[in-house]
């Protein structure tokens, strides 16, 4: 819960809180910096401020006061023209799956890599790759809505990391899935930090933060009450 | 997502020889999505197509009409010739005298003498009076000066012509068409300002139609939009379908104006011809020519490019 | 929820007498409720309302029009008269037995005797004739007899009439004015061809215009509809917000569509005025009626309706 | 899983199948029944065919072949204009919520009471009574896409539990609650059950079925592998 700058911090919350226009604060003076290639879990009961802040690392809200910098870059500085390269920066798992519903599974998690101008024979490999990992490579010519949710969660978990991005951002990426193919999906977001990706993922499974043993910040009412590093993590 | 080893070059940035690929490839792509698009609900883009297209072949019409109404105002126009009636027996030198001090003013373009001769043949050929005026002893008709304005004259200069005519020695009098000039001028005029109102009105609706379309569909799209833009994507990006779509509604509905107005020439052709028999053929009605089949579909899909382009320019905005 | 204790009247099927009640509260709320969607995206609503409103001006306007020429074409047409020339020297008396003969006809309604002496006035009017024909010691004109056809007659009857009258003894030759009177009807005719079609034409685009509208709103919500059936709504109470929004489009683009009307009418006031007056009057040239100005609204509103209720049978049936 | 009839059974599945036009099938001669005021856990994987199950009961699938009865009702032979009238019957839980987006919480869950034409002012005392229920009386002006996930399932259960229906359907209705909010939920179903209504819940949450001892069906596949009574459940 350090808020003093740390120049290795690729992620840096500096007493950030968010008002959204409609009631209470969302969060509360929140500080606390993640290094690269950290794997990080945010925890905390429903409404707690969990996904709110998520979505201020991929520029979907801005916090009312305080800073949040990514990558050493201030985020309340990136201006319209910057939002969208910097979103292909982070990738990010949302909570509601967020797909192309008229698009096949195979277009969705292609998406990122059109945006980012690849050649269309390396699109087609990467996209393979990664909807093989998520165990969804039969269902590439389905469209999303014919796809139970849990496989549905893991087109988005593959569109997330299929352009490798630095930093990967996940919103209760196992909220629809069963215990055993969460443990899978965990561990490859264990792989990516290996490699040296930073990872930062909301969950409200106990069971499953536990079993990772990764460091955990648990939010309150928007306030953080808890950072636990891995090691201490039972 | 391959191999998480590779992971370290990761930003995505193609190299420079690649960006122009990399545009016509995300080009081609959007042209024929957006196009994959539009088939996928065949009845609604024929149903915004066919709207637009008639919105556009009024317009197109109403053209077509403006410039047969202008170009037969024009040649009904053309002759708006002053009578001049010399005195009874003034003899044909001082008439030929006089044609020629009118040949020289500047707002006079011709004058033609009819002789009393010409004056009792024209009469004649007026069949009712053929066999009364043969039995005539004398030709009672005066020496006429046809005196026609110079092309491009005002009213008003040709009233003072009239005026000046009327002053000169010799002439009994002078009969001046104005009532009828007057009353061709109305009805050009009515039908130039009725045919403008009407195409001004008609070219906002098919704007107001094509932005409507793109409009909606990108409001129909909203969530779909959205995720473009959480992924990462571009303005131009999320926009270009758009762009492409409404190309391919305006080229449509320009062709389907076309067809439209080439039908409607078809179903006036009777009518036309015969109205212009009527006239002896003096009635220059022309309808689209070559240049309007090729220049109308490829100016819709221009304003159907640009419809989309204002409409999405503001709904498009990525903000946070 | 309340108390799960009384979970057993669960079916909340509304007694008899609250029936009514309950429509009428879904249909207030129906109707609220689309007014204030309308209302959420005043632009948007504007575009459509404003598409077709000049949508259905347009057909309105030639309507007007339509009236007009027809009327204009009847009034010009009453006058078809016939001019039988008898042969000169014919006396009085023959004349008016010739007369009264051709009265007795079934195809004719009017005969007008006109003598050598209106003849010679009538002339003398024709200005540049005054003086040379005031000279003649003698009237040469013959007598004349103006024949008009009976009312609604058919040219080709008329023309069987003209025969008739040219085999009469007594008769020289026999003017009409077919030319004319061929000229006016090709006129008329092309007047009521073209406004025909493009009424048509527009009219069918107005429903388009309703029609598609309310098919994108529907596209625009199908997640809401989704929403609404899965919850149990039937389709009479998911389609009814359209119905009204349908209902609300056609009644603001009507208002609009005699705003229009209105406005075009005070703009070709003047040249029309014009027009007229070089007819003398005669033109007998019509506005909208205020009976247009109430029933048209309610027309373009129960268009609206009707429009929605087409287009959303299709886009709403239940299915699993 | 007695494939027998059973009139008191409220609901009934007869060698149900079901194969999608895309592919594999989602579920494979399931039999099995439900009696009335039973409250039954579905479980199994990701993709197993819990929701396949449940949508059936909703009119939402149709068997491919074998019969479901509700409530004595042959659902095969429901006709389109029956559809509406049905599923006002059978409250549902949604695995991806389904509310309005562009209408109040308080709307959202008023819509059912306005549906079957109950008069306003009872409305307004039944919704706020179920939203106080699920922690959520502060938000009723609120729209759903300005609450959280956790909140705007909670809006879903009140609005499928407002109406009192005689069988409630929930798919993963605490997916996106965390554990103490799950039994809270979960303790309002088993009020529910208490009273006589029939209660189908899907959900892969382990921990929780445990936890609540009641009656589990397990899908692997498509297929019924185990029907565990609740006096079993350990
Ligand atoms: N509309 C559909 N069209 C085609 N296939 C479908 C459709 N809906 C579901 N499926 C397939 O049927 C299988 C079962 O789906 P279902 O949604 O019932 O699973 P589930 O048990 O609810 O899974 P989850 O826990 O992920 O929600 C899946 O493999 C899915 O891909
Ligand atoms: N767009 C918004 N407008 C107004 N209030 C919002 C908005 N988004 C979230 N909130 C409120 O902010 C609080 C925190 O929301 P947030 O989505 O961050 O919670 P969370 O921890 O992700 O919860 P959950 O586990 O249910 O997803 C909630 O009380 C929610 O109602
Ligand atoms: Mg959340
Ligand atoms: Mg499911």
């Amino acid at each position: 819960m350090a808020s003093t700058a740390d120049a290795d911090a690729v992620i840096q919350f500096d007493q950030v809180s968010k008002r959204y226009a409609t009631g209470q604060p969302a969060l509360t003076e929140l500080s606390f910096q993640v290094a690269p290639g950290e794997m990080v879990f945010v925890t905390g009961h429903s409404g707690a401020g969990k996904s709110t802040l998520l979505k201020m690392l991929a520029l979907m809200e801005r916090p009312t006061s305080g800073t949040v910098t990514l990558d050493g870059q201030n985020l309340a500085k990136v201006r319209a023209g910057g939002i969208a390269s910097w979103r292909r920066k982070v990738g990010m798992v949302f909570q509601d799956q967020r797909l192309l519903n008229d698009r096949s599974v195979f277009h969705n998690v292609e998406l990122p890599l059109v945006i980012a101008g690849m050649a269309p024979a390396d699109r087609r490999k990467r996209v393979r790759a990664a909807l093989e990992k998520v165990g969804l490579a039969a269902y590439e010519k389905q469209l999303p809505p014919t796809l139970s949710t849990g496989e549905q969660q893991r087109v988005g978990i593959a569109r997330a990391l299929v352009s490798k991005p630095p930093v990967v951002i996940a919103d209760e990426p196992t909220g629809n899935l069963d215990p055993k193919l969460s443990v899978e999906i965990m561990a490859m977001f264990d792989a990516f930090q290996q490699v040296g990706t930073t990872v930062l993922i909301a969950s409200h499974d106990l069971m499953l933060i536990k079993r990772m043993k990764k460091r955990v910040l648990v939010l309150d009412h928007g306030r953080l009450v808890d950072d636990v590093p891995g090691s201490e993590v039972v | 997502m391959a191999t998480p080893e590779r992971s370290a070059e990761t930003g995505n940035r193609p190299a420079r020889p690649r960006r122009m690929a990399v545009w016509r490839e995300q080009h081609a792509w959007c042209a024929r999505a957006s196009l994959q698009r539009l088939g996928t609900r065949p009845l609604g883009t024929l149903l915004t197509i066919t709207v637009m297209g008639v919105a556009l072949a009024l317009p197109l019409t109403f053209w077509l009409l403006l410039g047969n109404v202008q170009r037969l105002g024009h040649s009904l126009g053309q002759d708006p010739a002053i009578n001049v009636f010399m005195q009874p027996g003034t003899a044909q030198p001082v008439v030929e005298q006089t044609a020629a001090s009118l040949r020289d003013r500047a707002d006079v373009g011709s004058v033609r003498i009819k002789s009393p001769d010409d004056g009792m043949h024209e009469l004649s050929s007026t069949q009712g009076f053929s066999q009364a005026f043969a039995a005539l002893p004398d030709n009672p008709l005066p020496y006429v000066l046809v005196v026609t304005p110079r092309q491009g004259e005002s009213e008003a200069a040709t009233g003072q012509l009239v005026k000046v005519l009327k002053g000169m020695s010799q002439v009994d009098f002078v009969q001046d068409d104005g009532a009828w000039r007057q009353r061709l001028h109305a009805i050009v005029d009515l039908g130039q300002r009725g045919v403008g109102v009407l195409a001004v009105l008609l070219g906002l609706a098919a704007l107001l139609v094509v932005g409507n379309s793109v409009r909606l569909d990108i409001q129909g799209r909203a969530d779909e939009i959205a995720v473009l833009q959480l992924v990462g994507a571009s303005r131009a990006f999320v926009r270009r379908p758009y762009l492409y779509a409404g190309l391919w509604y305006g080229l449509a509905s320009g062709v389907l104006a076309v067809l439209v107005v080439l039908l409607l020439e078809l179903t006036l052709a009777k009518p036309v011809a015969q109205l212009a028999s009527s006239y002896a053929g003096g009635l220059p009605i022309q309808g689209l020519g070559w240049a309007e089949l090729v220049w109308v579909p490829l100016a819709a899909a221009a304003m159907g490019w640009l419809g989309a382009r204002l409409v999405s320019a503001r709904m498009l905005r990525i903000s946070i």
